[in-house]
């Protein structure tokens, strides 16, 4: 029973993760498992947050075996 | 309708008509009037800013999810009959394609609405990140262009 | 900038390939960022109102001269690097290319807006007839669908 | 001295005419082209005319070796 925890692009090379597992616990928001995994309060300004591949807000309730993703605004195309 | 994430060169007409062949395969031949083609390729900043090449990470299931759904929400906003997406990652080299969208529809005013629409879309949604090769070593894109 | 009448099938993709390696020896590899296709083909209206096949006229001289001044205008709006029109005369069978426009530019929106004011104003003023073909003879379409 | 007079499409084939050869006169105007040429007073509703592949007016006065042409709306692309 875990959350898996991905980083992309300039925030996956600043914290130097790439991915990581966090022990679920009911009632977790996503800002909590930034929290938890960067020890940072705060999401860098613009962070973009995606769970289960889908974009989400900071205080989305997370699920077990969810997958949460952080990175900076896209620049595709 | 297609997406595909290349992790090399690909080549934008003949990806284009491949599509076709399958799309005319499909629904018979003749039925669109229109078709439009948008292709978005590095541009060599080489004197002005030292940019001589380009990494593209993206976030394989998802990237692929949202172009899905940019497409879909196209299809369902104008009466177009098909779509093809292909998008470039991994290094890039000044003058390789990097995105390609193609939309098929039976009048002009869907083909070009459409096709305008899936980029900018994927130009603010679709999860992938530019990073530049200076001489001075790399660094993220912050923002896209607005157009 | 280019334009070219055909008196026979052509085949789009590869016009527009050819038309960017003479683009790309001109003025470089890597100068544009965004190119746009427009592909207009005769539909199969067989099933619903007989129609088989289509005739194209034109006006040698001022067909030519009318696409070019059009293609220019859009030069003059536009911050756009090149253009390549291409239309089909004579006979036409369904499914067959009748018009292809082609953009390239540094930016998308340039590509995007260049090219659909060039198809807009080749529909409106650009001297060509059409003349469908169908099971109880020819007949002239009377006017341009707006879009 | 003389002036070029064409017609297009289902005009054309209507009037039988594919192209005219015209003595000039000075002062003439594009509808006298076409009434002299036709034998109609009239355009049709619609009709487009060019002098010297350029779009003009019924009004305008047509000059010497003029190539002066009369088409339907235009349905190309």
């Amino acid at each position: 029973m875990s959350i898996t925890v991905k980083f992309f692009a300039g925030l996956r090379e600043e914290l130097n993760i790439d991915e990581a597992q966090l022990d679920f616990v009911t009632g977790l928001t996503a800002l909590q498992v930034w929290q938890k995994v960067t020890g940072q309060p705060t999401l860098p300004t613009k962070t973009l947050i995606a769970v289960n591949q889908e974009y989400a807000s900071e205080d989305i309730t997370v699920n077990e075996n969810d997958e949460v993703a952080f990175f900076p605004p896209v620049t595709g195309g | 309708m297609a997406v595909y994430i290349k992790q090399s060169l690909f080549e934008p007409f003949s990806e284009v008509a491949q599509h076709q062949l399958q799309l005319e395969a499909n629904i018979g031949k003749g039925q669109y009037g229109a078709s439009t083609i948008f292709i978005g390729s590095m541009r060599d900043f080489n004197e002005a800013c030292d940019v001589s090449a380009m990494t593209l990470e993206y976030y394989p299931g998802m990237t692929e999810s949202a172009l899905e759904s940019i497409a879909n929400e196209a299809k369902e906003k104008w009466p177009i009959l098909d779509t093809l997406i292909v998008h470039r990652v991994g290094d890039i080299q000044p003058n390789d394609s990097i995105v390609l969208v193609a939309v098929w529809s039976a009048h002009r005013a869907a083909a070009y609405e459409a096709n305008r629409y899936i980029m900018e879309a994927l130009k603010s949604r679709a999860p992938f990140w530019k990073k530049e090769m200076t001489t001075s070593g790399g660094r993220w894109v912050e923002k896209n262009t607005p157009a």
